[in-house]
C-alpha cells in the first residue's frame, strides 16, 4: 500500500502519549508537560502535512486493518476533515500551553489524570473528524463525552451537578444517534456512510429513513447545544475547571457541527435533505435564527464573563447550523469558515478568561474594574477577540459572517440575516460593556495598580491567537479559495 | 414537568413506531441487515482470520478500530471516576 | 485614468498607525511623545502632498493589501476624490496636533498617552477611508475610526463621558452593523463586486427601483457619522470629549468620513445617472433638507457653545449630501467642495471654543459677554470662521455655497433654493450674536474676567492659521476645485 | 456520622467466616475461569471483555467479603494502574506497530515481518494479543471503579 | 428460537422495567434492574446472541448492579418517585 | 384486522423495544431522583441493544460460532447463521453503557456530598437559597 499512515499518527500519538502521561505522571508531575506538548506538537506538524498532502493529491479513503470499506471501517480524509484535523491539533496545542499552569494551580496532584483525559479527548475529536463509519462515530462520540464528563466534574461546587445534567443530556443525544444508526442499519444492512448513501436512494425515502434522519440529527443537536436543546451547555462549560473549558469550549460544538455536515451530506445527501424536504430546510433556518436571537438575549442577562461566553457559544452554534441549512454554497462556505474562525475566537476569549482567572480568580464583571491597567496585553488580546466576535473587519469573524449573511440574502432567508445582524449588535453591547469596565472604570481606586500579567506561557498562546485572528481575516481570501472551496461537501 | 416528559415520551415513541413500519419482519433471513454485510462475514471471516467465533473475528479484526476505542472508553471511565472521586493522598 | 501600483498610499495610512507604537512607548516622557506626534503629522502631510501632482495630472496610485473575498480585495487607491479628502484631513491634523499639545498641557489632562495614541489611529483610519478602493475597505476603516474614537469620547472616565461613549457607539456601531453592512451585502449580491467605479456599479444589475431605494436609505442612515436626522444624536453627546477631539474628529474627520462615505456611495456605487433615472435624488434631498432646517433651528436654542457648534455641524453636513442629491454638476461639485470649506471654517470655530475654555474656563454662550475684548485674536478668528460657515465672501464657504445655489437653480429645484437661503439666514442668526456679544455686550462680572488673556501660543497659532487658510481658500480654491472636477467628471 | 456508624455495624455483621472461607476458595477458580474466557475467546463465547470482567469480579468479590484493604493487598493500586495502562497500550501499540511495519493501522498481517507465520495466522494471533490487552484493561479498570465507588474515593474500608 | 418464550420473556422484561423505575426504595430498584438485565440476557441468548448475552450477564446483572449498590450505600436509598 | 395482527406478530420485538425505550426515556427526563434517571438511562440503552440484536436475529439459525475445519472445507450458509455484526456493535455499546454508568455514579456521589440529597427538586431548592 502506498497510502500514508500520517493521519493515523496524528490521532494515535496523543492517544498513546495519554497512557504514558498517566504512568509517568504518577511518579512525578514534571513529566506531564513535555509529554503532552510533545505529542500535540507532533500532531500539529503531522496534520499540517496531511492537509498539504490532501490539497496536493486530493482526498482519500483509508481502510483500517486493510479491509475493503463496507466490511472494515473506513476513514475519510478529504480537505474538510484535514482542515478540521489541523484546527483541532493547533487549537489544542495552544490551549494546552495555557492549561498547564492553570491545572497545576487548580488541580494540584491530579495533573496526570487531567492530562490523560485531556489527551484522549483530543484523540477522540481527531478520530471523529476522520471517521467514515456511522457506528465508529458513535463510539468516538462517547469517548469525547465521557472524557468531558470527567473533566467538567473535576470542577468545584456546582460543577458535578452540571456535569450530571450533561451526562443525562449527552446520553440521550448519543442514544438518539445510535437509534438513528440502528434504523439505517436495519434498512440498509450497512454502517459505512458511503455505502449507506449509495443504498438509500433505492429505498426512496419512506418513514423509516425520515425517522433515522430525525433521530441522528436530534442526537447531534443535543451534542452541539442547538437552541432549544442547549440547556446543559452554559452550566457545564462555565463551571468546568478553567483548563478543561479551554479545550472543550472552542472545539466540542464545532466538531459536532462538522459531524452534522458529514452525516447530512455523506449519508443522506443534499438532494434528500433540501430538495425533497424544503419545509424542513426552511424550518431549520428559522430555528437557527430563533436560537441566535434567544441565546444572544440570554447572554445579555449574565454578570459573569465565562457564563456570558457560554451563551455566545450557543448563539454561534445557531450561526453555523443556519449556514449549513441555507442550502447554498455561500452559506456552506460561511459555515465552514465560521467553524475555523469561531474555534479561534472562542479559544482567544477563553484564554483571556484563563489568564484573568489565574491572576484574580474571579470573572464577575464587578471584579474586572480597571483590569486593563493590571493586564494590558491580555486585555488587548481580549479586545481583538471581542472585535472578531462582533464582526469588525479585518478580524476573522467579519468574513465568515459576511459569507453567512450573503448566503442568507441569496437564499432569501431574511429572518436569518436579521438574526445575524441582531446578534452582532448584541455582541457589541456585551463586549463594550466589559471593555468599558476594564478600561474606563477603576480610576477611583486609590494608588496606582501594578502590572500583573499572567505567566508567559499563558500570554504566548493568547497573543498568538489574537494575531492569528487578524491574519486569518486578512488571509480569508486564499483560505476560502484554496481550502474551503475544496472542502465543500459534494453537491455544492 | 412530569406531564411534559410524558408527552415527549409518547411523541418519541409514536415516531419510533411510525419508523418501524418500513422495517422488514423480525427474524427474516432476507432482510437487508442479514444479507448485505453479514453474509460476507459469515462466509469469509473464517477463511480470512481462522477464528471460528465470528463475533470475536469481527470484534478483533474487521472492526478492531471500534474495539480499540471501546477499550479506551472504559479506560477513560476508570480515570474519570478517579479524577472525580478520589481525594488526593498526601 | 491610469493607476500605478505603489506603496505610498499604504505608507500614508500606516504611518500614523505605526506611529501609535512609539507614542505609547514614550508614555513617561511627554516631550518625546509630542515630538513624535508632530513628526508623524508632518510626514503624513508630506506623503499626501507628494502624491498630489500625479493625481492632478489625472493619474493615481493603487495598493492591494489582501484579497479577502472574491472580487473584493482590501485595496487602497488614490484617486481625485480620495486625494481631496486626504489633503483636507492631513493638513488639519497637523494643526490639530499642535493645538492638542497646547490644550492638553494647559488643562493638565490625564491619560494623555492614550489620547495621542487613539488620535493617531483615528487619523490613520480617516486616511484609510479616503484612499479606499472599494466599499469593503471603506467599511473596514470606517469601523476602525469608530472604535479608535471611542476612547477619545470617554476620555474623562466619568459617568457623563461613559454615557456619551455608550450613546456614540450605539449610534455609530449600531447603524454601521445594522444598516450599512446589510446594504453592502445586498449590493455585493447584485453586482458581485464592491469596487468604486465612476458611473457606479449598480447600473444594469437588474436591481429593482424598490431595492435601490431600500439600499440607498440603508446607506444614508447606515453611515450615521454623517449625522443625518434622526441618527444625529451621537454628535452633541460626543461633545463631552476634549475640545481638540471635538474640533478635529467631530468637526472634521469623523463626520466628514460619514459624508464622504455617502458621497462615495452616491457617486461610485449608484452613479448619478442611475439615481436620476429612478428619481432617487428626491429621497436624498428631502432627508437632507429636513436635517438642515431642523438642525439649524435646534442650534439657535443651544447655550453651550460646543453643542451649538455640533448642531451647526449637523446642518452643514446635510448641505454636502443635499448637493450630491441634486444630481446636477454644480450641485455635486458644491457638495464635495463644502467638505473642504466647512472643514477649515468649523475647525477654526472649535479651536476658538477650546481656546476660550482654556483661557477663561467658560462653556456657555451666556457667560461670554464682553470676552471678545479680552481675547481679540480668538474672536476675530471666530468671526471669520462663522462668516465662512454662513457662506459670505470673502471666505471659502462662499464658493461651495454658491455652487450649491447654482446647482439648485440648474436643476430647477426651487424648493431646495429656498431651503438653502432660509438656512443661511438661520446660520447667521445663531452665529452672529456670539460675535456681537463678545465684542459689544457688557461683561456680567468684569472683576472676575480681569485676569483673562489670550490662550497659550500652541492654541492660538493653529486657530489663526486655519482662519487664514479659510480666507485663502476663497481666493485660491484652485486645487480643491480641480480635484472636485477630476473626481466627478474625469 | 450516624450513617458511618451504621455502616460499620453492617461491616461487622457481614464478616461471616463461611462467606470468607468460601470466597477464599472460589477466587482462584473464578480467576482461572476468567483467563480461560479470554484465551478461549476464539472458539467459544467470550473474549477479552467478558474475561476481564470476570477477573475484575473476583477482586470485587474479595472486597465485598472482606474489605477493600484485603483486595488492595492482593493487587496493589499501582500494579492495577500499570496493568490498566498496559492493557490499552497493548492494543494501541499493536495497532501502531502494524502501521509502522509497513501495513495499515490495525492490519495484523503486516506483523508477519517480525515472526513469519503467515498473514492469516497473524490475524488470528493479532486478535488474541488484542483480546489480552482488552482483558487486562477491563479487569483493572473495573477493580478501580469498584474501589472508588465502593469507598466513595477514600480507598478505606469500603462498603 | 421459539416465539412464545420470546414473548413471555419480553413481557416480563417490560414488567421489570416498569417496576424498576416506580419502586420507591432505590436498593430494590437496583435489584429489580439486575433481574431485568438477567432476563434481557436470557432473551438475547435465546436469539442467538451468545456473546452479547454473556457480556450482559457479567456487566448488566453483575458489575452494573454492584456499582449501583455501592453508590447507593454511599448516598441515600430513599426516592420520592 | 388480519393484516394488522400480522404486522404486530411480525414485528413484536420492535414494538416491545419501543415500549422499553419509552420507559427508559421517561425515567431519564421525567423522574426527579438522579439514581432513577440513571436506571432509566440503562433501560434506554438495553432497549437499543434489543433493537440491534433483533435486527440480527434469524428464524432457525445457529449461533455465530462455527466449526472452523468444516467451514474451511465446505464454506458456510449465510441464512443458517445469526448475523454476527449487530452482536459486535452491541458488545461495544454495553461497554460504553457501563462506562457512562460508572462515571455518572461517581458524579452522583459528589453531588450527594455537595447537597446531601439525590432529589432534583430538593437540590434546586438548596441552590435557590
Amino acid at each position: 500500500m502506498t497510502t500514508s499512515n500520517l493521519h493515523m499518527y496524528v490521532m494515535a500519538v496523543p492517544l498513546i502519549t495519554a497512557m504514558f502521561v498517566n504512568m509517568l505522571g504518577r511518579i512525578s508531575p514534571k513529566y506531564v508537560a513535555p509529554l503532552t506538548l510533545g505529542a500535540l506538537g507532533f500532531s500539529s506538524l503531522a496534520s499540517l502535512g496531511v492537509l498539504r498532502q490532501v490539497l496536493e493529491y486530493g482526498g482519500y479513503s483509508y481502510t483500517v486493518g486493510n479491509w475493503a470499506p463496507p466490511m472494515g471501517i473506513e476513514l475519510v480524509i478529504d480537505p474538510l476533515s484535514a482542515l478540521m484535523l489541523l484546527l483541532i491539533s493547533v487549537v489544542s496545542l495552544l490551549a494546552t500551553l495555557s492549561a498547564l499552569p492553570m491545572v497545576a494551580k487548580e488541580q494540584a496532584g491530579k495533573e496526570h489524570l487531567f492530562f490523560t483525559l485531556y489527551l484522549i479527548l483530543i484523540a477522540g475529536l481527531m478520530g471523529l473528524v476522520m471517521t467514515g463509519d456511522a457506528f465508529n462515530l458513535y463510539v468516538l462520540l462517547e469517548i469525547t463525552s465521557i472524557t468531558t464528563y470527567g473533566l467538567i466534574a473535576m470542577g468545584k461546587g456546582r460543577a458535578p451537578l452540571a456535569s450530571f445534567n450533561y451526562v443525562i443530556m449527552g446520553s440521550v443525544g448519543a442514544c438518539f444517534y445510535l437509534l438513528g444508526v440502528g434504523y439505517l442499519y436495519i434498512l440498509t444492512g450497512s454502517l459505512n456512510m458511503a455505502d449507506i448513501a449509495s443504498i438509500l436512494p433505492q429505498l426512496g425515502g419512506g418513514a423509516a429513513v425520515a425517522t433515522a434522519l430525525g433521530f441522528i440529527l436530534v442526537g447531534l443537536w443535543i451534542k452541539m447545544a442547538l437552541f432549544p436543546l442547549h440547556g446543559w451547555l452554559p452550566n457545564a462549560y462555565s463551571l468546568a475547571p478553567t483548563g478543561a473549558g479551554l479545550l472543550v469550549a472552542p472545539l466540542m460544538t464545532k466538531v459536532s457541527i462538522y459531524l452534522m455536515i458529514r452525516v447530512m451530506f455523506s449519508v443522506f445527501g443534499a438532494d434528500y435533505l433540501f430538495v425533497q424536504n424544503p419545509l424542513v430546510q426552511s424550518g431549520m433556518v428559522w430555528l437557527a435564527s430563533a436560537g441566535i436571537i434567544c441565546a444572544s438575549c440570554m447572554a445579555l442577562a449574565q454578570r459573569n464573563l465565562k457564563r456570558m461566553l457560554t451563551y455566545i457559544i450557543v448563539a454561534e452554534v445557531g450561526y453555523m447550523v443556519g449556514g449549513v441549512w441555507l442550502a447554498n454554497s455561500i452559506g456552506m462556505t460561511g459555515a465552514i469558515l465560521h467553524i475555523v474562525n469561531d474555534a479561534l475566537m472562542t479559544l482567544c476569549l477563553f484564554l483571556v478568561v484563563a489568564a484573568i482567572a489565574y491572576r484574580t480568580g474571579s470573572l464577575e464583571f464587578d471584579n474586572l474594574r480597571g483590569i486593563y491597567k493590571r493586564m494590558p496585553i491580555t486585555m488587548a488580546a481580549f479586545t481583538v477577540g471581542a472585535f472578531s466576535m462582533i464582526g469588525v473587519p479585518p478580524t476573522a469573524g467579519f468574513f465568515s459572517k459576511w459569507y453567512l449573511i450573503l448566503g442568507g440574502i441569496e437564499a432569501g432567508h431574511w429572518e436569518y440575516v436579521i438574526a445575524l445582524l441582531f446578534s452582532s449588535l448584541i455582541n457589541a453591547v456585551l463586549f463594550f460593556r466589559i471593555i468599558e469596565i476594564a478600561y474606563f472604570d477603576g480610576r477611583g481606586e486609590q494608588g496606582k495598580i501594578q502590572r500583573d500579567e499572567a505567566p508567559l506561557i499563558m500570554q504566548g498562546p493568547l497573543v498568538l491567537t489574537a494575531v492569528a485572528l487578524i491574519a486569518i481575516g486578512l488571509g480569508s481570501g486564499p483560505l476560502v479559495q484554496g481550502i474551503i472551496k475544496l472542502a465543500l461537501p459534494a453537491g455544492f | 414537568m412530569k406531564a411534559l416528559a410524558f408527552v415527549a415520551t409518547l411523541v418519541i415513541g409514536a415516531i419510533l413506531l411510525y419508523g418501524t413500519m418500513d422495517f422488514p419482519a423480525f427474524g427474516d433471513p432476507q432482510s437487508p441487515a442479514s444479507t448485505h454485510l453479514s453474509s460476507y462475514y459469515i462466509e469469509q471471516a473464517i477463511d480470512e482470520t481462522h477464528v471460528p467465533n465470528l463475533v470475536t473475528a469481527i470484534l478483533g479484526d474487521y472492526r478492531g478500530y471500534d474495539t480499540m476505542f471501546e477499550t479506551v472508553v472504559i479506560y477513560c471511565a476508570g480515570l474519570a471516576v478517579v479524577c472525580v472521586l478520589r481525594r488526593s493522598k498526601p | 485614468m491610469s493607476y500605478h501600483t505603489s506603496i505610498w498610499p499604504l505608507a500614508a495610512v500606516l504611518i500614523s498607525l505605526l506611529g501609535a507604537i512609539p507614542i505609547m512607548l514614550s508614555d513617561r516622557r511627554p516631550n518625546l511623545r509630542e515630538s513624535w506626534t508632530i513628526l508623524i503629522a508632518f510626514t503624513k502631510v508630506m506623503i499626501v502632498a507628494s502624491m498630489l501632482p500625479t493625481v492632478l495630472n489625472g493619474g493615481g496610485f493603487v495598493f492591494t493589501i489582501a484579497e479577502v473575498i472574491p472580487n473584493v480585495p482590501i485595496e487602497l487607491r488614490v484617486d481625485a476624490m480620495g486625494m481631496f479628502f486626504a489633503l483636507v484631513a492631513s493638513i488639519l491634523w497637523l494643526f490639530t496636533s499642535l493645538y492638542s499639545i497646547g490644550y492638553m498641557r494647559a488643562l493638565d489632562e490625564h491619560d494623555q498617552t492614550r489620547y495621542f495614541a487613539s488620535f493617531a489611529v483615528a487619523i490613520s483610519a480617516t486616511l484609510g477611508v479616503a484612499f479606499s478602493a472599494n466599499l469593503l475597505t471603506l467599511y473596514l476603516f470606517y469601523e476602525m475610526l469608530s472604535l479608535s474614537t471611542y476612547p477619545l469620547v470617554t476620555h474623562h472616565n466619568d459617568a457623563e463621558a461613559k454615557t456619551s461613549g455608550r450613546k456614540y457607539l450605539t449610534y455609530i456601531l449600531g447603524t454601521s452593523i445594522g444598516l450599512a453592512l446589510p446594504a453592502m451585502l445586498i449590493v455585493y449580491s447584485f453586482a458581485g463586486t464592491l469596487d468604486f467605479k465612476i458611473g457606479g456599479i449598480l447600473a444594469g444589475t437588474g436591481a429593482t427601483p424598490q431595492t435601490l431605494a431600500l439600499v440607498l436609505i440603508l446607506f444614508l442612515f447606515g453611515f450615521a457619522k454623517a449625522g443625518l436626522m434622526p441618527f444625529h444624536g451621537w454628535l452633541p453627546a460626543a461633545m463631552v470629549a476634549p475640545t481638540p477631539v471635538s474640533a478635529f474628529l467631530h468637526g472634521v474627520a469623523v463626520v466628514k468620513v460619514g459624508v464622504f462615505s455617502i458621497l462615495r456611495v452616491i457617486f461610485h456605487i449608484f452613479g448619478p445617472d442611475l439615481l436620476f433615472e429612478v428619481n432617487l435624488g428626491v429621497v436624498i434631498t428631502t432627508i437632507a433638507s429636513i436635517t438642515i432646517l431642523t438642525a439649524s433651528l435646534v442650534a439657535l436654542t443651544q447655550d453651550n457653545l460646543k453643542r451649538r457648534l455640533a448642531y451647526s455641524t449637523i446642518g452643514q453636513l446635510a448641505y454636502m449630501i443635499l448637493g450630491a442629491g441634486m444630481l446636477t454638476a454644480a450641485g455635486m461639485t458644491g457638495g464635495l467642495l463644502h467638505i473642504a470649506m466647512h472643514a477649515f471654517g468649523k475647525i477654526t470655530l472649535f479651536f476658538c471654543a477650546g481656546a476660550i475654555y482654556v483661557a477663561a474656563g467658560k462653556k456657555y454662550i451666556s457667560q461670554m459677554d464682553g470676552l471678545g475684548r479680552r481675547m481679540p485674536l480668538t474672536y476675530l478668528a471666530f468671526m471669520l470662521g462663522s462668516i465662512s460657515i454662513i457662506g459670505m465672501p470673502p471666505l471659502g464657504g462662499f464658493i461651495s455655497k454658491w455652487n450649491l445655489v447654482i446647482g439648485a437653480v440648474n436643476g430647477d429645484q426651487l424648493i431646495l433654493l429656498l431651503v438653502l437661503l432660509t438656512s443661511t439666514l438661520l446660520n447667521a442668526a445663531y452665529f452672529m450674536p456670539i460675535v456681537y456679544r463678545g465684542f459689544f455686550a457688557k461683561a456680567a462680572d468684569p472683576v472676575f474676567d480681569e485676569g483673562i488673556k489670550e490662550a497659550p501660543l500652541f492654541c492660538l497659532v493653529p486657530l489663526l492659521a486655519t482662519a487664514c487658510a479659510s480666507m485663502t481658500l476663497f481666493f485660491y480654491p484652485d486645487i480643491f476645485l480641480r480635484l472636485a472636477k477630476l473626481a466627478l467628471f474625469p | 456520622m450516624r450513617l458511618l456508624q451504621e455502616r460499620t455495624a453492617n461491616q461487622k455483621s457481614s464478616d461471616s467466616p463461611i462467606i470468607q472461607t468460601s470466597v477464599r476458595i472460589m477466587v482462584p477458580f473464578i480467576q482461572l475461569f476468567g483467563l480461560y474466557v479470554i484465551v478461549h475467546g476464539h472458539y467459544s463465547p467470550g473474549g477479552g471483555f467478558q474475561g476481564g470482567v470476570i477477573l475484575g469480579a473476583s477482586f470485587v468479590l474479595l472486597a465485598l467479603a472482606f474489605d477493600l484493604k484485603t483486595s488492595i493487598r492482593y493487587m496493589s493500586e499501582s500494579v492495577n494502574n500499570i496493568l490498566g495502562n498496559a492493557g490499552v497500550l497493548i492494543f494501541t501499540g499493536v495497532a501502531v506497530l502494524c502501521s509502522l511495519f509497513g501495513g495499515l493501522f490495525l492490519d495484523y498481517s503486516a506483523l508477519d515481518v517480525i515472526i513469519p507465520m503467515g498473514p492469516i495466522e497473524w490475524r488470528s494471533f493479532g486478535i488474541f494479543l488484542v483480546e489480552v490487552g482488552v482483558g487486562l484493561a477491563v479487569m483493572s479498570i473495573l477493580v478501580s471503579l469498584f474501589w472508588d465507588l465502593g469507598s466513595a474515593g477514600g480507598m478505606d474500608e469500603g462498603l | 428460537m421459539i416465539w412464545s418464550i420470546d414473548l413471555l420473556i419480553l413481557l416480563l422484561v417490560v414488567f421489570c422495567a416498569v417496576a424498576a423505575i416506580t419502586v420507591k426504595d432505590l436498593l430494590s430498584a437496583t435489584v429489580i434492574f439486575g433481574v431485568y438485565s438477567f432476563l434481557m440476557c436470557l432473551l438475547w441468548a435465546e436469539m442467538g446472541a451468545v456473546d452479547v448475552a454473556f457480556t450482559e450477564a457479567t456487566v448488566g446483572a453483575g458489575i452494573s448492579t454492584v456499582l449501583f449498590i455501592a453508590a447507593i450505600l454511599h448516598t441515600s436509598r430513599r426516592s420520592k418517585d | 384486522m388480519e393484516d394488522f395482527l400480522a404486522i404486530i406478530v411480525a414485528k413484536y420485538n420492535y414494538w416491545l423495544y419501543v415500549v422499553l425505550m419509552m420507559i427508559g426515556f421517561y425515567a431519564m427526563i421525567g423522574k426527579r431522583n438522579l439514581v432513577k434517571k440513571l436506571i432509566g438511562m440503562n433501560i434506554f440503552q438495553t432497549a437499543i441493544i434489543l433493537m440491534f440484536v433483533s435486527a440480527g436475529a434469524k428464524f432457525n439459525a445457529t449461533i455465530p460460532i462455527l466449526n472452523k475445519y468444516e467451514v474451511l472445507k465446505h464454506g458456510a450458509d449465510a441464512t443458517k447463521v445469526v448475523n454476527p455484526l449487530p452482536h459486535v456493535l452491541m458488545l461495544t455499546a454495553i461497554v460504553v453503557g457501563v462506562s457512562v454508568t460508572g462515571v455518572a455514579l461517581a458524579i452522583l456521589i459528589r453531588v450527594y456530598r455537595e447537597y446531601g440529597t439525590l432529589e432534583e427538586d430538593e437540590i434546586l431548592e438548596k441552590l435557590g437559597q
